[in-house]
């Protein structure tokens, strides 16, 4: 079992959708984005290209992360989900510097998004699951997953871009949209065998 | 084309009621006089201002249409009032709405007895504007 | 209360999930809403529902940040510094509901005795709940000026009046399903805010990768055009020259077009005499048609369509007399590719192609069978929305681009340009609601469901303004006024003899001082009210100028019984279900605050008309017997609303039904989605009626000084210029222009912290876009603070975003943003304030439905060190 | 410290550009890594010149510069209290190793200099205990010199980071910032010339080594194709970081003790010595700051054919 997720970057049309369902579903404090929208163009007028690219945690095979974290709060489940111990995790941030996703934030402090005028009840509901001065990422919603959910980029996504499932199965959504659409990751060069598929524009 | 709508000041309800005969002094629901049919309006909204009364009673004949009740009215109650709901004779702003025992009357060349057993009519202008 | 261990544990109680609707913008998507001890902790569609499908945009999934919101109104304001203005601080002190909603009532009743006109009621379009209690409201009073301020100002007078004109509906769009080729002119539908915005989102998302083509023609390449197969950019404003000739390159080079739908369908056929009017019977008034077979012209209506002429000149009566589409093929050749490509600086050659694709792709003549209906099928769309039409040529440049899809019959049939839901038969049980366009004498389209003031068509008879401030009595083809806000109000209203002034102002969420125009001129129109009640979730801007705030309820601790009704409006179009979802409370008001409707309630119940209250609620909800409201009864909201659904759906689906189900659905027939080859009606390819409309509002307005210029009013659609055009001034070179953010509605959610960060983070949301050719030109750097500057020398100041996704004149800034209060501290200070470079006055407005230009002639310098 | 909120906006600004530069081990308490990384490499240093100079106040010193190197990692960390679970991974973390590599030398060290500095203590010079403390603390010492390298290489994200000599960089690092502390050191203890002369002559090898490894080091980022490299050596010698790299790394830490040494300004004298030692000290201080302030994250775009807009 290695769970995975397919973006689809033809629906994806870069509403943020995901990366406020992602905010919503895990309160998660300023500065820290488990799921987030990169916009870039490509070409010059008037032969242009704007795209979107959700990125999150990419929940790699051979995750880097786990590798250099020293205390082992890295570490990764075995259906595939690349998760933190929080009561493990030291803050040295040294997997912030191995992810060569970028998508892993450090939380430096007991933080609202409403500042001096305090935090909601909403965030203080959620404040909980979040523990200051270590490292935070996305963990595929695992407690969403296990629930029997879509993680809630997945089930948000107002234009079905992501998909989410088995790797391994060779017959799951993701495996057939990775192999009919030519999926590809980011960075395959790196070597860390992402979960994390897009498919082309 | 008319120049500028008066509306009638507070002072101006107070005016007396013009055509006797179209106007039953009896309380309504009650028949004293048997024309052809009683019929209570109820004006609403901006509607209400050119008159006291609530409901107004008209006596018409059973064959009469809504358009005629229209004119009738539109003849106590003034000018102004005619201009307010009719765009054209026999023609109300499509804001102007007309129920007649609590179903919409949409075609005023329509006879009472054709379609209800009318005998509450509500008049109100209703006005909206939208976007987005 | 302990949340976070109760949250963690969830061995509470309260562990729940509430079926209702979104509010973040007027899209009203359909959610779920988890409530756990009292505390929303997340919103997420409803995937029952055909309103977004379970999917919400980044705004809705968002939205319980807007309603936790620390800095949302909690308590009734009362102004006690009587002096108002930009640097007045009103000295707000706390009142009770008692003392606000008495003073509000006496004013009321006193100005209801001395003339109900001087009350102006306006609503902001984000809140579609806000619309029925308002509409309500005031015909209850009895004033018929009633605003839904810039949101309805920017649009409502050209996308949604033509579109009702065309399509008997409030919007058009593909028809995602089938659509192969679609053209859009300044519209994002399907890529980011709007009526049904999340359910197209989907829909566009699955035409793509169907394999629909799309060819988006924008200035610039955002939302939609970043998803086009194709991106046209062009000079802003010049959506109809291009539009017409891609017209002239169908009708006269290609010939394609699609002759029975235009004869049988359109008022192509009728007999137009040299006054350019329908040459008519003069027995029964009903224009004429050429009657091929017995070669006489006879009434429209005696004559099968496909008899009809369309080409060719008959002596009828002793006049000569010519189908109107032969007049209209006529008057296309002037807009050849060559003559387009210099006003619009799209390359003739891709103007010719762009034609030729869509006229092939439209497959003319072919059917298609679906649930066993043979149905027409014409797989193009022209869709035109805010961007193209928001100019002062604003009803010809809507048409033009709609005449694309008329021409080939690609209206309101399989795979075409679609409105949205124009014909309904109502539920299975009741029939309710029920409405299909009809033919009026001449055999054109009224639509069966409207929204507005008037209907799009006929027109009303323009009349001295007996009625409303904002003059649409004599401009009968306008729904939102510039005019209760413009500089020159007063000079109108005199002009026009208006018996009254504006007195007071009741504002339902309206930040009006940044959704009109520039905020001076509206502050000054502000000013003029003796009173202003305002209900708001926040301070705004426009808040602050009021003597009366009210804090409101968000969405999540209101009713509405009709989330997504008009259908016309915000129900996805095209094949599925109806669906009617409702709003519940999920949470109950915090402090003192109270929703809207209710207030309105008491406060009719004060002054003294709550029979006229129920009697407008009857109207506007269409009460049927025995749920109509009786006599001055004090209804509460609740059974309002419980009267409007029982009502709809039957005495056992009332709001405790509701609240339990969250929306009733039944499926939709292919004769209503594709209701046009079965509803007798024409539309309009020659608007015959907007000359001799003219000249009635030229007969009132002319002797009072306001010229009226005629070529605005010519029955077929040219391409006029914007005052932007006109502008020659060194040095102004660019056309700046608004457009609307996918993350943002309005200026309202630039308060709510995650769609700020998504908009910080987005590489235009809060900058200014120019392209890098022309900025390299000027020696402008990307990031630069520059100050963007018009002729009248108004001024805004923000960062550039060098782009090469803008077409080289344009400036493309992200509408509303640019707070300056300090009622919304998050926003404070975000984005451009675009509006402050807009004009309002007659001058910027459409001599015809007195739509703003929006886009204007620029400067654009470096802020110098220091300043 | 910079104020949360203003480091939220920091990074708002940095997640709006491709090429992100890298903070957390830099600035606000990531200034602490960065001076905890210097004194431990300088610490590692000081102890290997300091027993070829058989320099007894130089192990003293070089012991505490790795206990205050130490105290500044905790002070780095977001859970100081948990820094024992550092141990745990050595298999794969070059920190864990690091973290094994300053416990030894701390402990290696307090066996090792206890008896030499305090007469009563329960073992002497010499004993086992004090022959194993030296055995630990030279592997310690080893572990400190050589991790730090291999930290920053094994950052997959930032390309500037990941050459093959920056592990060699950083153990020429310390060998000359424990020759700086040495000469430092020599001017305090008045050793022979014969002595101040080998040391300065050391000094001046390593630095020359340090120089050409630093330039190869740039010369790779700037001849690679990765963009963030590349954009490390712009804001290196153009942007946020070139103050510091100009200021600290070259005139402090380079051209100072060049001149110096030269002997054309002032003669040498062991004043101008501990002067050349401590600009050397602090230059080496700038240029693991630079280097490291520096590291730019690899960008996320895959196929971008051109930048535009930033």
């Amino acid at each position: 079992m290695r769970l995975g997720m397919v973006i689809d970057l033809k629906r994806c049309i870069g509403c943020y959708g995901c990366q406020i369902a992602c905010k919503a579903e895990h309160g998660t404090p300023p500065g820290v984005f488990y799921a987030r929208v990169l916009k870039r163009e490509e070409g010059q007028y008037p032969n242009v290209k704007q795209f979107s690219l959700p990125v999150l945690c990419n929940h790699c095979e051979e995750p880097p992360c786990v590798d250099v974290c020293p205390t082992g709060a890295s570490f990764k489940w075995s259906d595939g989900i690349v998760d933190i111990d929080h009561d493990k995790c030291v803050g040295c941030r040294a997997c912030m510097m191995a992810c060569p996703y970028n998508n892993r934030y450090f939380n430096d402090g007991n933080q609202n998004y409403f500042g001096d005028a305090g935090s909601t009840p909403f965030e203080r509901a959620r404040a909980a699951r979040h523990p200051t001065g270590v490292v935070m990422k996305c963990n595929f919603c695992r407690d969403r997953v296990r629930a029997g959910k879509m993680p809630a980029c997945v089930a948000n996504c107002p234009t079905v871009a992501r998909h989410f499932g088995d790797l391994d199965d060779p017959n799951s959504e993701v495996s057939r949209l990775i192999k009919e659409r030519g999926g590809f990751n980011l960075h395959p060069e790196a070597g860390t065998k992402p979960s994390v598929y897009y498919l082309p524009a | 084309m008319s120049a500028t709508l008066r509306l009638p000041t507070a002072d101006a309800r107070s005016r007396p009621l013009l055509t006797a005969e179209l106007v039953d002094g009896t309380e309504p629901g009650s028949n004293a006089i048997v024309p052809d049919r009683v019929i209570r309006v109820w004006l609403f909204g901006i509607l209400s201002r050119f008159t006291t009364e609530r409901p107004l009673i008209l006596h018409l004949p059973a064959t009469a249409t809504f358009g005629e009740a229209i004119d009738t009215l539109a003849h106590r109650l003034g000018g102004q009032f005619a201009e307010l709901v009719l765009q054209e004779p026999r023609k109300t702003f499509s804001h102007c709405r007309i129920f007649a025992d609590g179903k919409h009357v949409e075609n005023l060349n329509e006879a009472f007895e054709r379609t209800t057993s009318a005998s509450n009519i509500e008049m109100i202008l209703v006005m909206a504007a939208e976007g987005g | 209360m302990n949340i976070i261990e109760s949250d963690v544990t969830r061995a509470t109680a309260d562990d729940t999930w509430l079926k209702s609707s979104c509010s973040l913008c007027y899209g009203t998507c359909s959610i779920l809403a988890h409530r756990v001890d009292g505390v929303v902790i997340k919103v997420e569609g409803n995937p029952d529902s055909a309103v977004g499908k379970g999917r919400l945009c980044g705004k809705g999934v968002g939205g319980l940040m807007t309603h936790y919101d620390p800095h949302r109104l909690r308590v009734p304001l009362h102004r006690t510094n009587p002096r108002k203005g930009f640097n007045e601080d009103p000295g707000w002190k706390q009142i009770s509901w008692d003392e606000a909603l008495d003073e509000i009532a006496a004013h009321l009743r006193r100005i209801r005795a001395e003339d109900p006109r001087k009350l102006v009621v306006q609503r902001t379009t984000t809140v579609t709940a806000s619309r029925a209690p308002s509409q309500a409201f005031v015909a209850a009073f009895g004033t018929p000026n009633f605003s839904t301020a810039g949101g309805g100002l920017h649009c409502g007078n050209g996308a949604h009046v033509i579109s009702g004109v065309m399509h008997a509906s409030w919007s058009v769009v593909p028809d995602f399903e089938y659509c192969n080729y679609a053209i859009y002119f300044g519209a994002s539908k399907g890529h980011a805010a709007g009526h049904a915005s999340c359910s197209n989102m989907g829909k566009a998302a699955d035409a793509r990768f169907r394999g629909m083509k799309m060819v988006v023609v924008d200035p610039f390449c955002n939302f939609a055009a970043a998803k086009a197969t194709e991106w046209v950019p062009l000079r802003v404003g010049t959506d109809a020259a291009l539009a017409l000739a891609m017209c002239n390159v169908m009708v006269n080079e290609l010939k394609i077009y699609d002759t029975p739908y235009l004869q049988a369908k359109t008022n192509a056929p009728y007999l137009i005499g040299p006054d350019q009017l329908y040459i008519r019977d003069p027995k029964t008034q009903a224009p004429l048609v050429w009657d091929q077979e017995s070669g006489t012209a006879r009434p429209f209506t005696a004559v099968p369509s496909a008899r009809m002429a369309l080409r060719g000149s008959f002596t009828v009566n002793g006049v000569v007399g010519r189908p109107a589409f032969a007049l209209l093929g006529e008057h296309l050749k002037k807009y050849t590719p060559e003559r387009t490509e210099e006003i619009t600086t799209v390359p003739a050659a891709n103007i010719r192609r762009l034609a030729g694709e869509f006229a092939r792709e439209a497959r003319v003549g072919s059917t298609i069978v679906i649930d066993g209906v043979t149905l027409p099928y014409r797989p193009v769309a022209a869709i035109a929305f805010r961007g193209s039409q928001g100019h002062m040529n604003s009803v010809y440049n809507f048409l033009a681009v709609d005449l694309l899809n008329q021409l080939v019959g690609a209206a309101d049939v399989v795979g075409s340009c679609l409105g949205f839901n124009p014909t309904c038969y109502g539920h299975p049980d009741t029939k309710l609601p029920y409405y299909v366009p009809k033919a009026d004498a001449d055999g054109l389209m009224v639509t069966g469901m409207w929204m507005g003031y008037h209907y799009p068509y006929p027109t009303n008879k323009p009349r001295m303004p007996s009625k409303q401030l904002g003059l649409q009595d004599v401009f009968t083809m306008g729904m939102t006024s510039p005019f209760l806000n413009s500089t020159d109000q007063e000079m109108l209203w005199e002009k026009f003899d208006v018996p009254y002034r504006p007195e007071m102002l009741i504002n339902y969420g309206a930040n009006l001082l940044m959704s009109i125009g520039n905020k001076d001129v509206v502050a000054e129109s502000l000013l003029k009210y003796k009173f202003i009640v305002s209900f708001d979730l926040f301070l705004t801007e426009t808040s602050v100028l009021a003597d009366i705030v009210l804090p409101d309820c968000s969405y999540l601790q209101s009713v509405d019984s009709r989330s997504n009704f008009p259908f016309i409006f915000s129900l996805p179009a095209g094949l599925g279900e109806w669906c009617w979802p409702i709003r519940q409370a999920v949470v109950p008001p915090d402090g003192e605050q109270r929703r809207y409707a209710d207030v309105l309630l008491e406060l009719a119940d004060r002054a003294g008309f709550r029979a006229d209250l129920n009697a407008a609620y009857n109207a506007t909800y269409d009460l049927q017997s025995p749920f109509r409201l009786e006599g001055d009864r004090k209804y509460s909201f609740d059974e309002i609303c419980d009267a409007d659904l029982r009502s709809h759906f039957g005495q056992e689906r009332g709001l405790d039904w509701f609240k339990q189900h969250g929306l009733i659905k039944w499926p939709k027939k292919p004769e209503e989605v594709y209701w046009r080859p079965f509803v007798d009606v024409r539309v309009p390819i020659y608007w015959e009626f907007l000359k001799p409309l003219g000249e009635q509002i030229a007969a009132i307005t002319e002797p009072r000084g306001l010229k009226i210029p005629r070529h605005y009013y010519q029955p077929l659609p040219d391409w006029i210029g914007c005052p932007s055009h006109a502008c020659d001034a060194p040095g102004f070179d660019f056309y700046a222009f608004y457009y609307r953010d996918i993350i943002h509605t309005n200026s309202f959610t630039m308060e709510n912290p995650w769609l700020d960060e998504a908009a910080r983070l987005d590489p235009f949301s809060y900058t200014i876009a120019m392209n890098r050719a022309s900025a390299e030109k000027r020696g402008l750097k990307h990031g630069a603070l520059v100050w963007v500057e018009t002729e009248k020398r108004r001024k805004v100041k923000g960062r550039l975003a060098v782009t090469e996704g803008i077409h080289p004149e344009g400036l493309g800034i992200a509408a509303l943003a640019g707070h300056w209060g300090d009622g919304m501290p998050i926003a404070k200070g975000k984005g451009v304030f675009f509006n402050e470079l807009l004009e309002v006055d007659w001058e910027h407005s459409s001599p015809v439905n007195l739509n703003l230009d929006l886009c204007v002639k620029v400067r654009v310098t470096a802020v110098e060190t220091g300043q | 410290m910079i104020p949360l909120n203003r480091r939220y906006e920091q990074l708002i600004q940095d997640l709006r550009s491709e090429l992100r530069p890298q903070r957390e081990w830099a600035e606000n308490r990531g200034l602490f890594l960065v001076i905890g990384h210097f004194l431990v490499g300088v610490a590692g240093g000081t102890w290997l010149c300091s027993l070829l100079f058989e320099l007894r106040g130089g192990l003293a010193v070089a012991f505490c510069l790795g206990v205050l190197g130490g105290l500044s990692h905790l002070a780095f960390l977001g859970r100081p209290e948990r820094f024992w679970k550092m141990a745990l991974h050595v298999r794969t973390s070059w920190i864990s190793r690091g973290f094994w590599g300053l416990s030894l030398f701390l402990i290696g060290g307090v066996l090792y200099l206890v008896p030499q500095f305090l007469p009563g203590a329960p073992w002497r010079s010499g004993s086992v205990p004090a022959a194993i403390g030296y055995v630990v603390s030279l592997i310690g010492m080893v572990g400190i010199i050589g991790y730090m390298g291999f930290v920053y290489s094994s950052s997959r994200a930032i390309p500037f980071w990941n050459s093959p000599t920056h592990p060699l960089l950083y153990i020429a690092y310390a060998l000359r910032g424990g020759m700086a502390v040495l000469l430092i050191i020599l001017m305090f203890e008045g050793r022979s010339p014969d002595a101040t002369l080998t040391a300065i002559k050391v000094w001046l090898v390593v630095t020359t080594v340090v120089v050409v490894l630093y330039l190869f080091e740039i010369y790779g980022a700037v001849s690679g194709h990765n963009p963030a490299a590349r954009q490390s050596v712009r804001d290196l010698l153009f942007g946020r970081v070139a103050v510091y790299f100009y200021g600290g790394t070259l005139l402090i830490g380079i051209l100072i003790p060049a001149m110096l040494v030269s002997g054309f300004v002032f003669p040498l004298s062991m004043g101008t010595l501990a002067i050349i030692g401590f600009a050397s000290v602090i230059g080496d201080f700038f240029m693991k700051y630079t280097t490291i302030k520096a590291g730019v994250y690899m960008p996320l775009y895959p196929r971008v054919t051109r930048q535009v807009g930033h």
